[in-house]
């Protein structure tokens, strides 16, 4: 059970008038994303995101398994959260508590239900054997907004990934290494990303990218999934007070114009990974031969 | 003294950093221990030695002849006697507040009537979520004991100077338990001395925001500091905003003294206040 | 390879944290210690008098098994000697230890989890310091593999290890004691002796202790050794901390 | 020692029954029977009265549970262990990485062993170890395909802690890891033993007939005539997976000796039935003639022993003492002979010492029949600073002599 520090009565109140004059605690406007820092480890598919003081880590690994059997064209795609005591001293470890549910579903239903990576790709021999990939989200600070962070993490692993190739030779499966064949990225369909908003006063006042304790001292959210094309695949106001919906038509532009932008901040991070290990791959043959010339 | 000795736990603290004069009894601060020989062989008086249990600086006070040492500053807080905390009142039993000095620890006991000129009749009336200011009295002894606040010199019953009782309005900020301590060192030392806890962001708050009213302000050891600029109307939040910016901006960065200064103008700017 | 990276407090949220990553096994690990808090469902009234101690173990890319909970009664067999549960404000507290397994190739099943054990170690020592946990002692540990051929290889990496014919994890006190001791596969007394000098050497520079309680500092075979390693980056991160101090001194 | 210490002429004051001062002072009470005050000569024993290296009365006997492949109940002293072993039947299509192969690996996928000299024939030379480096590749498949799944349960009513309807603590999951792990580093079951054959013969003209009638004839273990044809392939078709449950039925302290032991006891008796692979309706058919079942072929014998370390200091632990270094350790530990005892190493500890004892040894020790050379298997020690190389010579003799008893024991039940 999520037993964060309840806000105090003058830290409610100075957070609601400071946003009656449009000043939120870190400067930041109404509509504006906290600093974002994405950083990705030597392994494929590892992934360090940092917005503001919230942080997280994404591990995407690969494995080939069995097909369910109700759907044997299809791969598995499954994403694996687990809420420590290394993201909060008020989580506790080795017990699911409900915010870690709804994270959890919330991040299923704009990523894996959005089918934003086809799974029908991942598929290596009908009925026999396909790939599994599996998306491990370890949270390694929480001050707010773990959404649209770990939505980011997901996302920027999925497209920084790459699966080892498998050719399929008279019924056997040959695995190469990553050092044998280049290994193949993932197919993915549409890049859907969650903006999550939080309402103040009745819903005169909107919110995006809420810190901790603006989230504590908000009266609802409301969480948007869509991708670049502007084609909404999430949309949920969960809990709090009635909000009214003219919010939603509203918010969602300003949503897209975010995901837009958070999309460039990934591909522009993914472009530089790839620049770095591209520059690292000839440095990298290039030891590799003069080894063999001084082996 | 020579660069500072850093210290680890089991290290032993070498005699010739010990405080001089050896009369008054010596004083431990916290993370050191004073271990006595296991077995004392009958020759030999049985052997003292002082090792460290934390990691950090050995800081020696020769005026208080007490010695302790300096550990992390993102620590979390223990209660410890005299100590002035920021508390925030949970709930409140007949003649007790139940207040939170840090998360995810038990609640500090805070007697209803241990405000200055606090009668059974007219004692304060605060609820769940009301901030107070306060001093540790005793952390009780035995394991788990309960920890004792209050906001009144138990002995001259009056609140002294620091203004201990609730605290109205304002905002808190969050800041590590080590640069708390550096802030309470540095307000209540005599001003010039503050050179010597390296912060120059209060005075030079202080002198920048003199014009729009200036602002109170209240340090509590357990990671808390309390602003308040209520008799500046028109801009009040945006300085305390400014002000919550700057103190988390410099414990977060360690700016030495001429960063704090360029800090504290740019975030002046961009709140848009006229210094 | 180049000797391990390790940084402290590189977590906001945590009251102490560290990171420690070892080339040489590839393993990269994150510690999070969150120290004395209130333990939920009366867990830490179980032991009135002494704080107690929770590790848990992430791993990086599978669901937790029963592999983690041993590895957790190992973690907490060698950290509940050295954490001081009695001094003030730590009886009946519990001192919370979460380790994650950022970067490592996966332990499948059954197999073993020596190689990473060091590292594990090494990130919730660095991490209680962090969180200035009252400790007695500090530690060091390295692991060691010891292939068909009797030939002791240190700090060997996943394929090393998965073809030795032993693996030895090793941790010393900082006064000299073996603390913890985890072998496997098939090997003699005389090898595991053989194999107890060179980690007490890697782990202590010289066998010998420096006379004056202080560790002797002189360079081993083939690094620093892993005490004073676990002694700079302390000293680096106070320094750091405490620039303002040590200028204005 | 308040009570015995007094003097004998003044009426103790307080004079409580050996249990209740058992309860009340364990520590003291344990010490008190430990170092005897010089003045009353008892020799030094464990409160359970046993030498502190002597281990509790061990019984062992198996094919106590019917419908399994093999059963044991191990008693140690109080603390006793029912292990049952069912062998399933795996196919090879139900294994996702059945029919993946790393093209990294070097060896060729032998899952098709080809038959073409007679002499490698697997399973043949099982006593001798020198085919160890023959079949070392092949226990990967013990691994990878996971074919022995040891669960370990303490149950409800073992030990008064524990519920019933209680998810299985953290002990019973390090408890069930240690047994897998320890299976897997000893390499005790061959993986020969668990493998179903299929001899698939390439159908040439001349061979069909003679393929009819040598179809009755048992195929798997066919080390016959039909050697003789030139490339038969055989082919691995399922897998025999071991599913090692125990149970502690009740718990007094020490539950891995006893659980490992069981394990031992229980795969020394389990029996796997003829099988081979039926092309004609592509099902693995086991032979039911008990006179063919065949017994698995283990690698060695590996006995697990447990020490406790009990401190003469009740609070060694935390006591403002200075704690002397390795070097003092080893000057004191040698003067130490004159002087009163600190610290005694318990074999076997039961329940009333193990919560006494912080530190603790495992040792799992195995001698090899040819040379009699002792083996050491794991080495696990930790919780504290007493035990270092010379007590850990001991320890090994002692587990030495523990392996010579338990090989006695297995052979006789």
């Amino acid at each position: 059970m999520n037993k964060e520090a309840a806000l105090s009565v003058a830290e409610r109140d100075f957070i609601l008038d400071a946003l009656r004059e449009d000043v939120r605690l870190d400067g930041r406007s109404a509509d504006q994303l906290r600093p974002l820092t994405l950083s990705f480890g030597e392994e494929y598919g590892h992934v360090k995101v940092q917005l503001g003081k919230t942080s997280l880590i994404v591990r995407i690994s690969a494995e080939v398994a069995k097909p369910h059997d109700d759907r044997p064209f299809d791969g598995i795609f499954s994403i694996a959260m687990e809420l420590t005591a290394m993201g909060s001293p008020a989580w506790e470890n080795g017990r699911q508590g409900d915010f870690e549910t709804y994270v959890t579903n919330v991040l299923d239903r704009v990523i894996r239900h959005s089918n934003a990576l086809d799974t029908e790709s991942l598929c290596v021999l009908k009925g026999v054997s396909c790939w599994t990939i599996r998306a491990d989200v370890h949270i390694t600070g929480y001050d707010g907004n773990l959404i649209d962070a770990s939505c980011i993490g997901v996302m920027a692993g999925l497209q920084h990934f790459r699966r080892p190739d498998a050719v399929v030779k008279e019924g056997q499966v040959i695995v190469y290494g990553i050092d044998e064949k280049v290994p193949v990225p993932l197919n993915i369909t549409h890049k859907p990303l969650s903006v999550t908003f939080h309402t103040f006063d009745e819903g005169k006042l909107v919110i995006l990218d809420a810190t901790r304790k603006e989230e504590q001292a908000s009266e609802a959210d409301v969480v948007i999934g869509l991708n670049n094309a502007g084609d909404v695949c999430y949309l949920s106001k969960f809990s709090g007070s009635p909000v009214d919906a003219m919010v939603f038509v509203t918010k969602t532009t300003v949503a897209l114009e975010k995901v837009k932008e958070l999309n460039g901040i990934i591909d522009k991070a993914l472009q530089a990974d790839l620049a770095k290990r591209a520059k690292g791959g000839l440095a990298e043959q290039a030891r590799a031969e003069n080894d063999r010339l001084i082996g | 003294m020579s660069s500072p000795l850093i210290l680890l736990p089991g290290d032993e603290v070498p005699t010739d950093y010990l405080p001089s004069n050896g009369s008054a009894p010596l004083r431990l601060g916290p993370g050191l221990r004073l271990l006595s020989e296991a077995h004392p062989t009958p020759a030999s008086t049985s052997k003292h030695v002082l090792t460290a249990t934390q990691a950090g600086i050995l800081s020696t006070d020769n005026k208080r002849n007490a010695i302790s040492i300096l550990s992390s500053s993102n620590r979390r807080y223990v209660p410890t006697p005299n100590d002035l905390v920021i508390a925030q009142v949970h709930h409140s039993s007949v003649d007790y507040f139940y207040c939170m000095i840090t998360p995810q620890s038990p609640h500090a006991v805070l007697g209803q009537l241990s405000f200055e000129g606090a009668t059974k009749k007219t004692r304060p009336m605060l609820q769940g979520g009301d901030l107070v200011y306060a001093r540790v009295l005793s952390t009780g002894l035995g394991a788990g004991a309960e920890v004792e606040i209050a906001c009144v010199n138990p002995a001259t019953g009056k609140s002294e100077p620091g203004g201990l009782g609730p605290l109205k309005g304002g905002m808190v900020f969050d800041i590590s338990t080590g640069f708390a301590a550096r802030l309470i060192r540095a307000s209540s030392a005599p001003s010039e001395q503050q050179e010597v806890a390296g912060l120059v962001v209060l005075d030079e708050l202080g002198k920048k925001l003199e014009k729009v009213g200036g602002f109170e302000i209240a340090v509590g050891r357990n990671g808390k500091v309390w602003v308040d600029c209520s008799n500046s109307e028109d801009n009040a939040v945006r300085a305390t905003v400014a002000i919550g910016r700057c103190l988390t901006a410099i414990d977060e960065h360690n700016l030495n003294p001429t960063d704090q200064r360029k800090l504290v103008t740019r975030i002046l700017r961009e709140m848009k206040i006229e210094s | 390879m180049g000797g391990p990276i390790a940084s402290l407090h590189p977590l906001s949220r945590a009251d102490g944290s560290a990171s420690y990553k070892c080339p040489a096994t590839g393993s990269n690990v994150l510690g999070s210690v969150n120290a004395p808090i209130e333990l939920p469902g009366r867990r830490d009234a179980l032991k009135p008098e002494d704080a107690t101690i929770e590790v848990f173990v992430k791993p990086g890319t599978a669901p937790g098994g029963v592999g983690e909970r041993h590895i957790e009664g190992i973690l907490r067999g060698a950290l509940g000697r050295i954490i001081l549960g009695r001094e003030k404000g730590y009886p009946r507290r519990g001192v919370v230890i979460t380790l994650a397994v950022v970067g490592c190739d996966n332990i499948a099943r059954g197999s073993s989890y020596l190689p990473i054990l060091p590292a594990l170690l090494h990130t919730s020592i660095l991490a209680l310091l962090s969180a200035s946990v009252p400790l007695s002692m500090t530690f060091s540990a390295t692991v060691l593999a010891v292939d068909s051929s009797g030939e002791i290889v240190c700090e060997p990496s996943s394929t090393d290890a998965a073809a030795a014919a032993s693996l030895h994890v090793l941790a010393f006190t900082s006064q000299g004691h073996l603390l913890l001791n985890e072998s496997e596969g098939r090997f003699d007394f005389d090898t595991w002796e053989r194999v107890y000098e060179r980690a007490l050497a890697i782990c202590h520079g010289t066998s010998a202790l420096g006379s004056d309680g202080d560790v002797a500092m002189s360079e081993n075979v083939d690094a620093q050794p892993l005490e004073g390693f676990v002694r700079d980056t302390v000293e680096d991160h106070i320094h750091r901390e405490y620039a303002w101090k040590i200028d204005a001194a | 020692m308040a009570s015995s210490a007094t003097a004998p002429t003044a009426p103790p004051a307080l004079s409580l029954p050996p249990s209740q001062f058992a309860r009340l002072q364990p520590h003291a009470y344990l010490l008190a029977h430990l170092s005897p005050p010089a003045s009353s000569q008892q020799p030094s024993i464990r409160a359970n009265g046993r030498a502190p290296s002597q281990f509790r009365i061990t019984s062992a006997n198996t094919g106590s549970l019917t419908h399994t492949n093999g059963s044991a109940v191990v008693r140690l002293g109080d603390t006793t262990a029912v292990c049952g072993i069912k062998a399933e039947i795996l196919h090879t299509e139900d294994i996702a990485s059945w029919s993946v192969s790393h093209a990294s690996s070097p060896s060729a996928p032998n899952k098709r062993r080809k038959l073409t000299n007679p002499t490698e024939k697997p399973g043949e030379d099982r006593q001798d170890g020198s085919s160890q480096a023959e079949d070392d590749d092949d226990n990967s498949y013990i691994e990878d395909f996971s074919l022995l799944v040891p669960n370990l349960s303490l149950s409800t009513g073992c030990a008064p802690g524990f519920i019933p309807g209680a998810p299985p603590s953290a002990h019973a999951q390090s408890l069930s890891h240690q047994i897998l792990s320890l299976l897997h580093s000893s390499r005790l079951v061959r993986s020969e033993d668990l493998q179903i054959w299929y001899q698939r013969p390439n159908l040439g003209p001349e061979e069909l007939e003679r393929h009819n009638e040598d179809e009755q004839m048992d195929v798997d273990s066919a080390q016959d005539g039909s050697g003789g044809v030139a490339s038969e392939v055989r082919e691995i078709k399922a897998f025999w997976v071991l599913y090692i449950d125990i149970m502690i039925i009740s718990l007094a302290g020490n539950p891995f000796d006893v659980a490992w032991t069981a394990v031992l006891a229980a795969l020394r008796d389990t029996k796997l039935p003829r099988a081979w692979w039926d092309a004609d309706n592509e099902a693995v058919v086991c032979s039911d003639l008990v006179s063919e079942a065949r017994k698995l072929s283990l690698r060695g014998l590996p006995v697990s022993s447990s020490f406790g370390v009990f401190e003469a200091d009740a609070a060694s632990g935390w006591r403002a003492v200075i704690v002397p270094d390795a070097e003092e350790e080893r000057k004191i530990a040698e003067s130490d002979r004159k002087g009163i005892q600190r610290r005694w190493v318990l074999a076997d500890p039961d329940g009333y010492e193990e919560g006494l004892a912080q530190e603790r040894v495992c040792l799992v020790v195995d001698k090899v029949q040819q040379n009699g050379k002792i083996v050491i298997v794991k080495l696990e020690k930790n919780g504290g600073f007493a035990v270092d190389r010379k007590q850990m010579k001991e320890l090994v003799e002692t587990s030495v002599r523990r392996w010579q008893d338990i090989n006695q024991i297995l052979k006789e039940c």
